[in-house]
């Protein structure tokens, strides 16, 4: 089993990473049938004002325990064989990949929902805080996060 | 006496002006006391969070001597 | 709005066509926020025997129209930006991607419900069919899929 | 007198022995009675799954002249 957890302030490609994390780490293993994953994209507009650029803050000692913890999680409620979270930080520009989750499992529903766990459980708990820099010339911290159920 | 750290993210770091202080305390004290000592004059605003030692803890909490508290907004990750 | 459907003998490298439809098509965009995406890959384990290799059949006509109208069906049910479904057919070995589901969304609710379903739909509607040859010598056909709910 | 194509797919292909064959009709006819024109000796399995024209259909459906009728097992995709 492995598990990878990386915060980041360099680019992240997602699909890259998922690719080399597999080719390092379990590339032709034959015990996964299934793999679910999530990536997060910055967008231009919020609440109807365009957005500039985002600067990402976090509390890096409570990010790393918190994250591993939410990874620990999944693992004791579903059958996982792999995972991989990374999260970007610092200044993020429109269409950049912010967060990227995926996960390995025998089976589909186990990934989907350890996946979609993971991936609510970070923005529920995970010591991140966006702040807005508007086209305007306005700035913001981002109140709250968008519900993860429709 | 031991020292806790106290440290601040986001918007409340920005309405304190300063991301880090500290205290010196002998015994545990709660972590709203502890926002009340090092800052008198400002209100913690309400939906802000705690965290003891990099884990989610409540106003009431105890922090002892030698603990990290943070203070900070709802998280918005992800 | 871009989708892609696409059933192919060749070998699928899942990552790899994500970031292709993506660069190709959307490369850039600043509308999704959210994308969600589901591998299934052959296990070499199945009830307990030694699967060899693995023989896809589908019904060429039907596949092409069955996994158009489920596509559409994922496009009124939620707002999808892009939807990229790829299958393998023909002669699988354990360890290959057997298809990929990719939905790019404006936010992560929508993306994580359409991806499963089109999963789900796909599963039980579209005419495939595995017969496995197992290292024992013998074959048989899969009676029926795992269920998508844990 | 049109044609409609009976086509076969995975284990009842096996079991037919062949993946396509056809029957002349005048006019709309049971899926089942397709069957049973093709097959006469040999029963419908329990599970299977009938399509007319690439969309999924009951044995009760009506096939028209020219129609393409399928019957295969539970799809086992994905």
């Amino acid at each position: 089993m492995t598990s990878l957890i990386r915060v980041q302030t360099d680019a992240l490609e997602p699909w890259q990473e998922i690719a080399k994390f597999q080719t390092d780490n379990f590339n032709g293993h034959t015990d996964f049938g299934a793999t679910a994953t999530f990536v997060g994209t910055m967008r231009d507009l919020n609440e109807g004002d365009e957005v500039f650029e985002m600067t990402l803050e976090h509390y890096p000692a409570m990010t790393e325990k918190k994250l591993a913890e939410i990874v620990v999680e999944a693992e004791s409620k579903w059958p996982l064989l792999h995972t991989l979270l990374m999260h970007r930080v610092g200044i993020i520009k429109p269409a950049d990949p912010i967060v990227l989750v995926a996960v390995w499992s025998a089976h589909r529903a186990a990934a989907f929902d350890a996946c979609r766990f993971l991936m609510e459980a970070l923005k529920h708990q995970a010591p991140f805080w966006k702040k807005e820099n508007l086209v305007s010339g306005q700035s913001r911290w981002i109140a709250k996060n968008t519900p993860g159920i429709s | 006496m031991q020292t806790i750290k106290v440290l601040y993210f986001a918007s409340l770091r920005e309405l304190i002006g300063t991301s880090e202080t500290s205290i010196e305390a002998t015994g545990p004290v709660g972590a709203a006391a502890v926002w009340k000592a090092v800052n008198p004059s400002v209100e913690l605003p309400g939906s802000s969070l705690v965290a003891i030692n990099q884990s989610y803890a409540s106003l009431d909490s105890m922090v002892q001597p030698g603990d990290e508290v943070a203070f900070f907004p709802p998280v918005t990750g992800g």
